[in-house]
C-alpha cells in the first residue's frame, strides 16, 4: 500500500485508538493516541526530502466517479508544510492535553475528537480533488464543533461551538457552491488540472462569482473580518483545543485555501481588493481588539485574528513574494501562538483564573513558564532574533511595494504599522498584566509551576521560535521554498531569508512598531475609557439574538400559515386544483365535441332536476344533518338509477347498497354527533366557499362535458371481445372486475379490509357520550325492539341469503357478484341487528368477523397463486364447461373462487364494522354513558 | 304481441301508474302525517303492483322464458310496506307529531306513545 | 425467479391475512415473530429483486397473463426496484423498532404495517395507472389505521385531517384518471406515454388538466406547497415505527411524478411535454424554503425530522422539474437516503423522547437520558446526513443535485436555496443537539427509573436505518451507477415503453 | 298502444317523485320526510321495471329486487334511529 | 343529454366541495360523500354515454365501455371504505376531543370572542 | 336439530329460486334444493319460536281475500284522496286483539295496514290492543267489528292461536 495514503489513513484509524483506551491511565491512553499520528508524522518525514527536491506525490481511489469525485490525496510543498504542522503541532497538543485535562473529563472523547480533528485537517491539506478537498473542509467543521463544545454542560461552550459551526458551516456551503463551479469551469475536479488552467478560469465568466464564493469559505474559517467574531468565543474550548486549532490549524485552512488556488484565482483586481482590504481590517481590527480582552484566551483569540488578517493582507497583495512572505509567517505564527495558548492554558490550569485583571505578578510563581511566555510573546510582536520579526519584516517589506490602491497606497505601510503598533502593545500587555504588575487578586488557586512535561511542547515550541528567529534558513529555508513553490505551481522569486538585512524602510517601520507599542501600552488606561465609551456587544449575545430572532420569525411564519385549520388546507388544495384546471381550459375553443349526443327526455330531465334539488338541499339544509341524510339518501338513489339508465347494471347494485351502508353508518355516527351543525361561517367565508366550489364544479363539469361530446378509442374492444372465451363469463363488467383487471379487485377488498380493522382500533377504548334523549330533549322511545319489525325481519332474513346467493352466482354472466352479494347478505345481517339488538345476535350467530377478513383475502391471493402451479402469472384464471347427467352443461372457474373471497372480505368487513359499533353501545356497556 | 295481451300488458301499466300517482298525490297532499301514511301504504303498493305484472307478463311473453322474479319484488313489498309503515307511524307518534284537529279518538294518542293498553287509567 | 417481481406486493399481503388467522390472530409474540421473518425475507426480495433488474434487465409481471395494455402489469425497473428495497428495509427497521412495545399499543399493528408496505411496494411497482391509484387508497387507508395506533387526542386529531385532505385528494385523482382515460382510452402508463404523443386537438387541453390534476395529488402527497400542511403535525404526532415508516410515503408522491409526469409526460409528449415542469419548479424551490423555515421553527425533534421530510420533499420536487437524467439520478439517490434517514430519525426522536422524562423530545432543558452516548452518536450521524455534511449519504446527494442543474438561471434558483436550506438545518439541528444532549438538568437523577430500558430491537432498529447513511456514502460509487442507470432507462423511451408494449400474446385458459 | 302508455306511466311516475321530493323537502316532520323517501323507493322501482319494458331487457330486475329489499332497511334503520337514536342496540 | 348530466356532475361537484369546506366532520363526511358520487358519474362518463347497451353479452346489440364501469366500481368500494372510516373517526374525534370541529377545537369568532369578554365584565 | 327447521320458509326458497332465475332446469332444481336446505340450517338460530302454519289451505284462502281488499281498498282511497280533504274524519281506534302470538298479530297488523283505509300504528306493549288510524272514520265500532272479523279470526284459525 502506498505510503502516501497510508498517512491519513493511520490517523483516521488513530481515532478509534484513544477510544479502546480510556480504561488504561490518562498517560498511557496519550501514548497510545500519538502513536499513531506520530508513525503518520515519520511517513512524512520520510517522504520529505523528495519533496524538498522538487517532487510531488499523488495518488487517488476512485469513489464517486459519476460525481468526478475520489479520494485522491497529494503531498507537495505546502501539504508538506501543513502535515508537519498538523502532525507536529498536534503531538505536541496531546502531550500538553494529557496534563491539562481533569480527570473528570473523558479523555478518551478529546482524543478522539482531537484526532479525528487531525484526520480531517490532513485530509484538507492533502486533498487533490476538489469536492474531497471540500469533504474534509467540512470535517474540521464538525469536529470542531466537537471539540469547542467538548464541556458541552456549559453555555459558553454550547453557544461557541455552534456559532464556529454556523459561521464556518456557512462558509463550506459558499466554498461548495464555488467549488463545483470551478471544477464545472474547468471540466475536472482534479486538482492539478485546476491550478493548471488559472488563465482559462480567469477568463471564464464564472470567475468573480467562483473567487468570491470560495474567498467567502476562506474568510469565515480563517476568521476574517466580518466573520472574525466566532473565534473568540469559541475560547469557551479547552485550550489545548486552541492551542492547536486557533494557532496552527483550524484557523489556517482559510490561509491555506487561498494559498493553494493561489494560481488559479490570484492575480486580478477583485483578488487583491477582495483579499488584502478584508486582511488589512481583520489585521487592524484584531489588534485592536485584543488590547481591550481582559480574558488571556481573548486576547490569545484576537490576535490570532489580527495575525491570520496579515497573512491574508499579504496573500491578497498579488505579488509572489508576499505570497512567500505569507507562508513563512504561517509557520511562525502556528508556533508561537500555539505556544502561547498552551502557556495561556498553563496559567489558567495552575492559577485558576484568565482573567488579566486578577492576574498579576506571575513571575513569582511560575518563572519558567513566565520566560517561555515571554518569549513567545515578543516573537509576537515582531521583536529581532525571534521568527515572527522575520516575517514581520518581509510583510514590511512588501507593503511597500504594492502600488494596487493608485495614489493612496501609501496608506498600506501605515496601517501595516498601526498593525505592527498594536501587535506589540497588545503582547506587551500579555506580557507585563500577568507576569508582573503587582500582586495577584483572588486567584481561586496559589499559582505554580505546571507538571513537568506540560512545558515541554512550550519549550519545544519556544526553542523552535528561537531557532527560526536566529537561523532562518537553515532551519525554514528548504521547506519555505518547497510550500512557496507548490503554492505558486512553479516559479518561485527569489528571497533571502536574514536577520539582518541594513538599516531599511521595514526595520524602521519595525522600530516604529515596538515604540509606538510601548506608548501604545503605557498610555492604555486612557484607550481603555476610551473605548468604554461604546457599547460593549458581546457578539456571541447578538449571535445567539440574531438566531433567537431567526427562529422567532420561523416560529411566527409557521404559526401564522400552518395554523391547524382544515378549512384552510383545503382551501389551498381547492385553489391549487383550480388554477392547474382551469388555465389549460382557457385554451380550450370549443367546449362540444363532435360525437353526436344523446337526446333528451323527460325521465332524464326529472332525474337531473330531482338530483339538482337533493344535492341543493343537501347543502342548504347541512346544518340538520337528520335531514340532509334523507336528501343525501335521494342523491344517491337518482345516481342508481342513472347508473341504470346509462347501461351500467352492476353500477347500479353496487352504488345501492354501498349507500344503503354509508346512510346506515352516518346514522350510527350521527348518534354520538351533535344533531346540528351550528352556524359558524361568517357570510364571507359562505361567499368565498362558494366561489371555490361554483369554480370546481364548472371545471367539472366543462370538463366531462368536453370529454362525452369527444369521440374515442379505447382498449375495451378487448374486454368484450375476450370476456366469454377467456374470462368465461357474459357481463364483461364483472370479468375486468375478477379477471382482467382482478389485481385493482385484489386491492380494493385489502383497502376495505384494512378499514375495517383501523375502524375497530378507533373504536377500542372510544369514550363516548351517550345522549339520553334526542335533539328535541325527548327521552328515546321504550320500544326497543318493534314487533312487527322483529317479525318480519326474521322472515326476511333467509329470503335476502338466498337473495345474496343468487346475485353471487349469477356475477359472472350477468349483473351481480361477489361485492353486491357481500353488502346484502351485510345488510341483512344489519337488519336482524336493527330489529332484534346486539344482545340477541350475540347468542344466536357466532361468526368471527376477522377471520373472515383474513379468510377473505387469504382465499381471494389463494385463488391468484394457483395459477403458479401452471408456470402461469399471479391471477392467471380458469374456467371450464362440464357436463353431468342430469344437471346438463355447466361452467367452474377460478374467478368463482376469487369472488367468494371478495364476498367474505365484504360481510367480514361491514359486520366487524356495524356490529362493533353496535356493541359500543350495548347494556354491558352502559358505564361510559354515566362517566361522560 | 296479440293485442290481448298488449291491452292487458298496458291496463296493468296505467292502473300501476295511476296509483302511483294517487299514492304521491296523497303523501303531497294530505293533511297531517297520519292521513299521508295511507297513500304510499296502499295505493303505492297496489301501484308497484300493477307495474309489476305488467312487467312479468310482458317480459314473460318477449322472452319466451317464464320470467315471474317480479313476484319477488312484489311479496317482498307486500311484507314490508306494512311495517315500514308502522315504524313511521310509530316515529311520528313518538315524536308528538300532531294529527288534524278533527281527528277523532286524539286521546288514544298519548296512550299509543306509552304503548299502554286503550284501557288503561289516565295516571293524573 | 420468475415471480420475483410480484413477491413484494405478496408477501405483505398473505402475511397480513395470515396475521388475521388463527393461530397467529390472538398470539403477539407469534404475530412478532411472523412477522419479523417475513419482513425479512421481503428484505431479501427487495435485495434479490434489485440485482435481478441489474443483471436481466427490466421485466415486466403481466398479471392474469393479460397482455398489457389491457391486463395489469407490474414494472420492475431499476427505479422501482431501488424504492421497493428501500421501503422493505425501511420497514424492517421500523417493525425492529416496534417489537420494543409499540406492538402492543393497540390492535392489529402488524397486520395493518404489512398491509401498508404492500401498499407502497405496489405503487412503486405498478405499470397501470388505475391500479396506482389502488395502491395510493391501500397505502392510505393502512395509514390511517396506523395514525391512530396508541391513541391520544393529538394523533385522533391529526387523523382528521390527513384523512380529509387525503379523501378530497382521492377524489382529484380520480377526476385526473377519468380525464386522461377519456382522452386516451387506456391504463397502462407506458401505453399512455405512447398515446400522448398521438395526441392532437382540443383533447390535448383535456389531457392537460387530466395530468395537472394527478400532479395536485401527487404534490399533496409528496408534501408539496401549499399542500404540506398537513405533514408535520401528521408524521410527528405518528408512533415511532409508524412515523418511520410514513417517511417513505411522500417519495410515493415524488416517484409518481417523475413516472408520470417525467415519463409520460416527458420529451415525446409532443404539445403536452413536460407540462408539469412550469408548475413544479416555483412550487417546489417555495417548499424547500417553506421546509427550511419549519425546521427552525420545530419546537421538538420529531416535528424537526418532520419538516426534514417536507425540506427533502421539495429537494426531491426540484430534482423533478429539473426533468433530466442526471437530476432524476440524483433524487434516486437523494430519495434512498433521505428516507432511511429520516425513519431512522423518528425512531431516534421516540428514543430520545422517551429518556428526558416529561420534556420528551422538545427543546428545553430535562433530565439527562440514560443512554446519551448511543444516542448522541446516532443523533450526530442522523444530523450530519440530513444537513448535508460529509462524511455520510446527504452530501452526495446534495452535490449529485446541485450537479445535474444545468442551466445558468436554473443554477440561479436552485443552488442558494439548496444551500441555505442546509443552512437552515444546520443551525436547528445543532441548537437541537446542543440542547437534548447537553442541557440537562442534574438534580432529578432519581427519576431515572422512570424510562423503561431500550429494547434489543429498538436498538437494532435505529442502528440498521442510521448505519445505512455512512453505508450509502461508502458505495456512493456503484450506488451512483445504478441510479444512473435506472435514470438513464426512464429517459429512454424506447427502453422504457415500447419494450413494455410488445409483450408475448400468450392467453387463453389452459 | 303500449308505448303510449309507457309514456303515460313515465310521466305519472315523474310527477309522483316530484311530489315525493316536494314533500322531503317541506317536510313538515322528519316522519314526513322518511316516507317521502320510502315512496320514492318505490316509484324507483316502478321506474326500473319501466325501464326494462322499454328496453325489452330484465336486466335491471335485480336493481329493482335490492331497491325493494335495502329501501325497507334504510326506512327501518332511519326510524328506529328517531324512536331510539341507537339503531343497533 | 351529455349537457345535463355533465350539469348534474359539476353540480354534485360544487355541493359536495363547498360541504367539505364546512368546519365540521359530519359536514365534511356528507361533502365527501356527495363529492364521491359526482367523482363516480365523471369516471363512469369517462367512457362515453350509451343507452340501452349493457356490457353484457348477448343481452344488448352495442355494448357501452365496461372499462370505466369496473373502475368506477374498484371506485365506489374504496370510497365505501374510505368513507366508514371517515365517519368513525369523526366519532372518534368528538369523543376524544369533545366536540365535532374538524380542528378539534371551536374557533374563536370576533363575535364569540367578544361575547365572551363581556361575560367577564 | 332437524333436517329441516323451517319446512315453510325451505320450501318458499325452493320456489323463490327457481322464481329468481326463471329456470325449472336439473341443475336450477338442485342447486334451489341445496339453498332451501342450507339457508335455513344457517338461520335456524336467528330465530325466535314461531307457531306452524294449521290450515294451509285457509292461508290461501285469506292470501286472496287480502289481495281483492287491498284492491278495493285502494280505489276507496284513491277517491278519498282525490277527494275534497275537508270531506276526511280521520280518527285513532283501539282494536282489542285476540291473537296472542307474534306473528299473528303481525299478520293482522299488516292486513289492517294493505286494506281499506286503515294503517296500523302501534301495538300496545301488553300485546291487547292494536291501535289503527284510519283515513275515514264513520262508525268506530263497525271497524272494529270489521277486523275482528274479516281478518283477526281467519288469522287465529291458520296459526292455531
Ligand atoms: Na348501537
Ligand atoms: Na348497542
Amino acid at each position: 500500500m502506498n505510503t502516501l495514503l497510508c498517512i491519513p489513513l493511520l490517523v483516521l484509524l488513530g481515532t478509534l485508538v484513544p477510544l479502546c483506551s480510556t480504561r488504561y491511565s490518562r498517560t498511557a491512553c496519550a501514548f497510545l493516541t500519538a502513536a499513531l499520528p506520530a508513525v503518520a508524522l515519520f511517513l512524512v518525514l520520510q517522504l520529505a526530502p523528495a519533496i524538498l527536491d522538487g517532487q510531488r506525490f499523488q495518488t487517488a481511489i476512485e469513489w464517486v466517479p459519476s460525481l468526478g469525485l475520489s479520494l485522491a490525496f497529494r503531498l507537495d510543498g505546502l501539504s508538506l508544510l501543513f502535515s508537519l504542522l498538523i502532525l507536529g503541532i498536534g503531538l505536541l497538543v496531546i502531550l500538553y492535553a494529557r496534563y491539562y485535562l481533569s480527570s473528570n473529563d473523558n479523555i478518551g472523547k478529546f482524543f478522539c475528537y482531537l484526532i479525528l480533528f487531525m484526520f480531517a485537517m490532513l485530509g484538507v491539506v492533502m486533498s487533490d480533488n476538489l469536492i474531497q478537498m471540500w469533504v474534509f473542509w467540512e470535517l474540521t467543521s464538525i469536529s470542531s464543533f466537537l471539540l469547542i463544545s467538548f464541556w458541552g454542560h456549559k453555555s459558553d461552550a454550547r453557544k461557541g461551538a455552534r456559532m464556529a459551526l454556523t459561521i464556518t458551516g456557512t462558509g463550506g456551503l459558499f466554498l461548495l457552491a464555488g467549488l463545483l463551479m470551478l471544477g464545472n469551469v474547468v471540466g475536472s475536479f482534479e486538482l492539478q488540472t485546476v491550478l493548471d488552467s488559472g488563465d482559462m478560469i480567469r477568463a471564464s465568466s464564472a470567475y468573480p462569482i467562483i473567487t468570491v464564493l470560495i474567498l467567502i469559505g476562506a474568510f469565515t474559517k480563517s476568521a476574517q473580518f466580518p466573520f472574525h467574531f466566532w473565534l473568540p468565543n469559541a475560547m469557551a474550548a479547552p485550550t489545548p483545543v486552541s492551542a492547536y486549532l486557533h494557532s496552527a490549524t483550524m484557523v489556517k485552512a482559510g490561509i491555506f485555501l487561498m494559498a493553494r488556488f493561489y494560481p488559479s484565482l490570484a492575480g486580478t483586481d477583485l483578488w487583491f481588493l477582495m483579499v488584502s482590504m478584508t486582511g488589512l481590517a481583520t489585521f487592524l481590527l484584531g489588534g485592536y481588539l485584543a488590547l481591550f480582552q481582559h480574558d488571556l484566551k481573548g486576547l490569545l483569540a484576537n490576535s490570532t485574528i489580527s495575525h491570520l488578517g496579515l497573512i491574508t493582507l499579504l496573500l491578497g497583495m498579488g505579488s509572489d513574494l508576499a505570497l512567500v512572505a505569507a507562508i513563512f509567517h504561517i509557520i511562525n505564527h502556528a508556533t508561537f501562538k500555539a505556544s502561547l495558548f498552551m502557556a495561556a492554558g498553563i496559567i489558567d490550569h495552575e492559577s485558576g483564573s484568565r482573567d488579566m485583571r486578577q492576574l498579576n505578578g506571575l513571575w513569582k510563581y511560575m518563572p519558567y513558564t513566565a520566560t517561555l511566555a515571554m518569549v513567545a510573546s515578543m516573537a509576537m510582536a515582531g521583536v529581532p532574533l525571534l521568527n515572527g520579526f522575520l516575517s514581520k519584516e518581509m510583510f514590511f517589506n512588501e507593503t511597500l511595494h504594492q502600488n494596487s490602491l493608485g495614489s493612496i497606497s501609501w496608506m498600506v505601510p501605515v496601517l501595516a504599522t498601526l498593525g505592527g503598533v498594536l501587535s506589540v502593545a497588545y503582547s506587551l500587555r500579555f506580557i507585563h498584566d500577568v507576569f508582573f504588575n503587582g500582586e495577584p487578586i483572588n486567584l481561586p488557586k496559589t499559582p505554580h509551576e505546571p507538571p513537568r512535561y506540560m512545558r515541554v511542547p512550550v519549550e519545544v515550541l519556544v526553542a523552535l521560535c528561537l531557532a527560526v528567529g536566529i537561523f532562518p534558513s537553515f532551519i525554514v529555508g528548504d521547506l519555505l521554498y518547497s510550500a512557496s513553490n507548490a503554492a505558486l505551481n512553479g516559479d518561485v522569486p527569489s528571497y533571502s531569508l536574514a536577520i539582518w538585512h541594513g538599516f531599511n524602510i521595514p526595520l524602521l517601520m519595525s522600530a516604529i512598531a515596538l515604540v509606538g507599542g510601548l506608548v501604545v501600552y503605557y498610555n492604555r488606561q486612557h484607550l481603555f475609557k476610551f473605548q468604554a465609551q461604546f457599547p460593549t456587544n458581546d457578539p456571541k449575545i447578538l449571535f445567539e439574538r440574531a438566531i433567537q430572532q431567526l427562529v422567532n420569525k420561523a416560529t411566527w411564519f409557521i404559526g401564522f400559515t400552518e395554523n391547524g385549520s382544515l378549512q384552510r388546507y383545503m382551501y389551498f388544495l381547492m385553489m391549487l386544483t383550480i388554477v392547474v384546471s382551469a388555465y389549460p381550459l382557457l385554451d380550450l375553443d370549443a367546449t362540444a365535441g363532435h360525437r353526436p349526443e344523446i337526446p333528451l327526455d323527460a325521465l332524464s330531465i326529472t332525474g337531473a332536476v330531482l338530483l339538482s334539488l337533493a344535492s341543493l338541499a343537501t347543502v342548504i339544509w347541512h346544518r340538520r344533518r337528520m335531514v340532509a341524510l334523507l336528501t343525501l339518501s335521494v342523491v344517491g338513489l337518482i345516481v342508481t338509477l342513472a347508473f341504470a339508465r346509462f347501461s351500467a347494471p352492476d353500477l347500479a347494485l353496487t352504488q345501492l347498497s354501498v349507500e344503503v351502508v354509508t346512510i346506515i353508518l352516518l346514522m350510527l355516527a350521527l348518534f354520538f354527533l351533535p344533531q346540528k351543525t351550528p352556524k359558524e361561517s361568517s357570510p364571507r367565508r359562505v361567499v368565498r366557499d362558494l366561489g371555490i366550489s361554483a369554480m370546481i364544479g364548472g371545471i367539472v363539469g366543462t370538463v366531462i362535458f368536453a370529454l362525452m361530446t369527444r369521440p374515442l378509442d379505447t382498449i375495451s374492444d378487448f374486454f368484450t371481445e375476450n370476456s366469454k372465451t377467456g374470462g368465461g363469463g357474459t357481463n364483461v363488467v364483472n370479468v375486468i372486475l375478477v379477471d382482467f383487471r382482478g389485481f385493482d379487485t385484489l386491492g380494493e377488498i385489502t383497502v376495505l379490509g384494512i378499514a375495517a380493522l383501523g375502524i375497530f382500533k378507533l373504536i377500542a377504548r372510544m369514550r363516548l357520550y351517550m345522549p339520553s334523549s334526542n335533539e328535541q330533549g325527548r327521552p328515546w322511545s321504550s320500544d326497543r325492539h318493534p314487533l312487527m319489525l322483529s317479525v318480519v325481519s326474521q322472515s326476511l332474513l333467509p329470503l335476502a341469503l338466498l337473495v345474496s346467493a343468487y346475485i353471487f352466482l349469477r356475477g359472472h354472466n350477468m349483473p351481480g357478484g361477489g361485492f353486491i352479494a357481500g353488502l346484502i347478505t351485510s345488510v341483512a345481517i344489519i337488519q336482524q341487528y336493527v330489529a332484534h339488538g346486539v344482545d340477541w345476535i350475540k347468542d344466536r350467530l357466532k361468526l368471527d368477523y376477522q377471520i373472515m377478513i383474513g379468510s377473505g383475502i387469504g382465499i381471494a391471493t389463494l385463488t391468484g397463486l394457483g395459477s403458479w402451479l401452471f408456470g402461469r402469472p399471479f391471477l392467471t384464471s380458469w374456467f371450464d364447461y362440464f357436463y353431468l347427467p342430469v344437471i346438463g352443461k355447466f361452467e367452474l372457474a377460478s374467478a368463482m373462487l376469487f369472488d367468494l373471497g371478495v364476498f367474505l372480505t365484504v360481510v367480514g368487513a361491514t359486520m366487524l364494522i356495524l356490529a362493533n359499533l353496535g356493541q359500543l353501545t350495548t347494556s354491558e356497556r352502559a358505564v361510559y354513558e354515566e362517566e361522560a | 304481441m296479440s293485442f290481448y295481451t298488449e291491452l292487458l300488458i298496458t291496463v296493468l301499466l296505467v292502473i300501476g301508474g295511476v296509483f302511483l300517482l294517487v299514492g304521491s298525490i296523497g303523501l303531497a297532499r294530505l293533511p297531517d302525517i297520519f292521513t299521508r301514511l295511507h297513500g304510499p301504504t296502499k295505493a303505492t303498493t297496489l301501484g308497484i303492483t300493477g307495474i309489476l305484472l305488467s312487467s312479468l307478463i310482458y317480459q314473460t311473453i318477449t322472452q319466451s322464458r317464464f320470467s315471474v322474479s317480479e313476484l319477488l319484488i312484489t311479496l317482498f313489498l307486500l311484507i314490508t310496506a306494512p311495517v315500514a309503515a308502522n315504524m313511521i307511524a310509530k316515529t311520528a307518534l313518538h315524536r308528538d307529531n300532531p294529527a288534524i284537529p278533527r281527528t277523532t279518538g286524539q286521546s288514544l294518542m298519548s296512550k299509543i306513545r306509552t304503548r299502554q293498553p286503550a284501557d288503561a287509567q289516565e295516571e293524573d | 425467479m420468475q415471480h420475483l417481481s410480484i413477491l413484494p406486493i405478496l408477501l405483505p399481503l398473505i402475511t397480513g391475512a395470515l396475521l388475521l388467522l388463527p393461530p397467529l390472530s390472538k398470539n403477539i409474540k407469534r404475530q412478532r415473530i411472523a412477522t419479523l421473518l417475513s419482513m425479512f425475507a421481503q428484505v431479501v426480495v427487495g435485495f434479490a429483486l434489485v440485482t435481478h433488474v441489474q443483471t436481466e434487465g427490466v421485466t415486466q409481471y403481466i398479471l392474469g397473463d393479460w397482455r398489457p395494455p389491457f391486463g395489469i402489469v407490474l414494472v420492475a425497473d431499476s427505479m422501482s426496484t431501488v424504492m421497493v428495497a428501500v421501503t422493505n428495509f425501511l420497514a424492517f427497521g421500523a417493525l425492529c423498532y416496534a417489537t420494543g412495545s409499540y406492538d402492543r399499543a393497540g390492535g392489529y399493528f402488524y397486520p395493518l404495517f404489512m398491509f401498508q408496505v404492500m401498499g407502497i411496494n405496489g405503487a412503486f411497482l405498478t405499470g397501470d395507472a388505475f391500479n396506482l391509484f389502488v395502491f395510493f387508497e391501500i397505502l392510505l387507508i393502512a395509514s390511517y389505521a396506523l395514525l391512530v395506533h396508541g391513541g391520544g387526542k393529538q394523533k385522533t386529531q391529526a387523523t382528521v385531517h390527513y384523512v380529509i385532505l387525503n379523501l378530497a385528494g382521492s377524489s382529484v385523482f380520480l377526476f385526473g384518471l377519468g380525464i386522461l382515460y377519456g382522452t386516451l382510452g387506456t391504463l397502462n402508463i407506458a401505453d399512455m406515454a405512447q398515446k400522448v404523443s398521438e395526441l392532437d386537438g382540443s383533447v390535448v387541453i383535456l389531457t392537460k388538466i387530466g395530468a395537472l390534476m394527478l400532479l395536485v395529488v401527487f404534490g399533496m402527497k409528496s408534501a408539496m406547497l401549499p399542500l404540506h400542511f398537513w405533514l408535520p403535525k401528521t408524521y410527528s404526532s405518528a408512533s415511532a415505527p409508524v412515523a418511520a415508516i410514513f417517511a417513505v410515503m411522500t417519495k410515493v408522491g415524488i416517484y409518481s411524478i417523475l413516472r408520470i409526469h417525467g415519463v409520460v409526460f416527458g420529451d415525446e409528449a409532443g404539445e403536452l411535454a413536460h407540462i408539469a415542469q412550469s408548475w413544479l419548479w416555483p412550487l417546489a424551490l417555495m417548499t424547500i424554503v417553506v421546509g427550511t423555515i419549519g425546521v427552525l421553527a420545530s419546537p421538538s425533534l420529531k416535528l424537526v425530522t418532520a419538516n426534514l421530510v417536507v425540506l427533502s420533499a421539495g429537494t426531491l420536487l426540484v430534482c423533478a422539474a429539473l426533468q433530466n437524467e442526471a437530476a432524476t439520478s440524483a433524487a434516486l439517490y437523494y430519495m434512498i437516503h433521505s428516507t432511511l434517514v429520516a425513519g431512522g430519525m423518528f425512531l431516534l426522536a421516540d428514543l430520545i423522547g422517551r429518556q428526558r422524562g416529561k420534556a420528551e423530545d422538545r427543546f428545553v432543558m430535562a433530565k439527562a437520558m440514560d443512554n446519551p452516548v448511543f444516542l448522541a452518536i446516532f443523533f450526530s450521524i442522523a444530523a450530519v446526513a440530513v444537513i448535508g455534511m460529509p462524511p455520510f449519504s446527504g452530501f452526495i446527494g446534495k452535490i449529485m443535485i446541485l450537479q445535474s442543474v444545468q442551466s445558468a438561471t436554473e443554477q440561479m434558483w436552485v443552488w442558494p436555496i439548496v444551500l441555505l436550506s442546509s443552512l437552515g438545518s444546520l443551525i436547528a439541528l445543532s441548537r437541537a443537539g446542543t440542547t437534548l444532549f447537553w442541557r440537562y438538568s442534574t438534580t432529578n437523577k432519581q427519576s431515572n427509573e422512570d424510562s423503561q430500558p431500550i429494547h434489543l430491537g429498538e436498538w437494532l432498529g435505529i442502528v440498521l436505518l442510521l448505519s445505512a447513511s455512512p453505508i450509502l456514502a461508502l458505495f456512493a460509487g456503484p450506488l451512483t451507477e445504478l441510479t444512473n442507470e435506472a435514470a438513464a432507462y426512464l429517459f429512454n423511451p424506447s427502453l422504457s415503453v415500447d419494450a413494455l408494449l410488445t409483450a408475448p400474446l400468450s392467453k387463453g385458459g389452459f | 298502444m303500449l308505448s303510449w302508455a309507457l309514456f303515460f306511466v313515465t310521466i305519472c311516475i315523474c310527477i309522483a317523485l316530484f311530489l315525493n321530493l316536494w314533500r322531503l323537502l317541506v317536510g313538515p316532520h322528519i316522519s314526513d320526510r322518511i316516507m317521502a323517501l320510502d315512496t320514492m323507493y318505490i316509484n324507483a322501482i316502478a321506474l326500473l321495471m319501466l325501464y326494462g319494458i322499454y328496453m325489452q331487457t330484465s336486466l335491471y330486475f335485480e336493481a329493482a329486487l335490492l331497491i325493494a329489499m335495502l329501501g325497507f332497511v334504510s326506512t327501518s334503520a332511519l326510524c328506529k334511529y328517531l324512536l331510539r337514536g341507537d339503531i343497533i342496540e | 343529454m351529455e349537457g345535463i348530466y355533465a350539469f348534474c356532475v359539476g353540480l354534485m361537484t360544487a355541493c359536495g366541495i363547498f360541504l367539505t369546506l364546512r368546519g365540521r366532520t359530519f359536514s365534511v363526511v356528507v361533502g365527501l360523500t356527495l363529492l364521491s358520487y359526482a367523482v363516480n358519474l365523471f369516471l363512469f362518463a369517462s367512457g362515453r354515454l350509451k343507452l340501452d347497451a349493457a356490457a353484457v353479452l348477448g343481452m344488448s346489440e352495442e355494448y357501452g365501455d365496461p372499462l370505466p364501469q369496473a373502475l368506477v366500481l374498484t371506485a365506489i368500494v374504496i370510497g365505501f371504505a374510505m368513507t366508514a372510516f371517515a365517519v368513525i373517526l369523526a366519532m372518534r374525534a368528538r369523543a376524544d376531543l369533545g366536540n365535532d370541529h374538524v380542528d378539534g377545537r371551536i374557533p374563536q369568532t370576533k363575535e364569540s370572542a367578544r361575547q365572551k369578554a363581556g361575560g367577564q365584565r | 336439530m332437524s333436517f329441516l327447521p323451517m319446512p315453510f320458509h325451505s320450501l318458499l326458497l325452493f320456489v323463490v329460486w327457481l322464481l329468481l332465475n326463471s329456470s325449472i332446469s336439473p341443475g336450477h332444481i338442485l342447486l334451489a334444493a341445496f339453498f332451501a336446505i342450507s339457508i335455513p340450517l344457517l338461520v335456524n338460530s336467528m330465530r325466535n319460536e314461531q307457531p306452524k302454519i294449521k290450515k294451509p289451505w285457509l292461508a290461501i284462502r285469506y292470501f286472496f281475500m287480502v289481495l281483492k281488499d287491498i284492491l278495493v281498498a285502494n280505489i276507496q282511497v284513491a277517491v278519498l284522496v282525490l277527494g275534497p280533504i275537508k270531506n276526511l274524519k280521520p280518527g285513532f281506534v283501539a282494536i282489542p286483539l285476540d291473537v296472542t302470538s307474534d306473528v299473528g298479530i303481525t299478520l293482522l297488523a299488516s292486513t289492517v295496514s294493505l286494506t281499506p283505509g286503515t294503517v296500523s300504528v302501534e301495538i300496545s306493549e301488553d300485546k291487547q290492543w292494536l291501535y289503527v288510524h284510519a283515513l275515514h272514520l264513520d262508525n268506530e265500532q263497525d271497524l272494529i267489528d270489521e277486523i275482528k272479523q274479516r281478518y283477526e279470526r281467519p288469522i287465529k284459525e291458520i296459526l292455531g292461536c
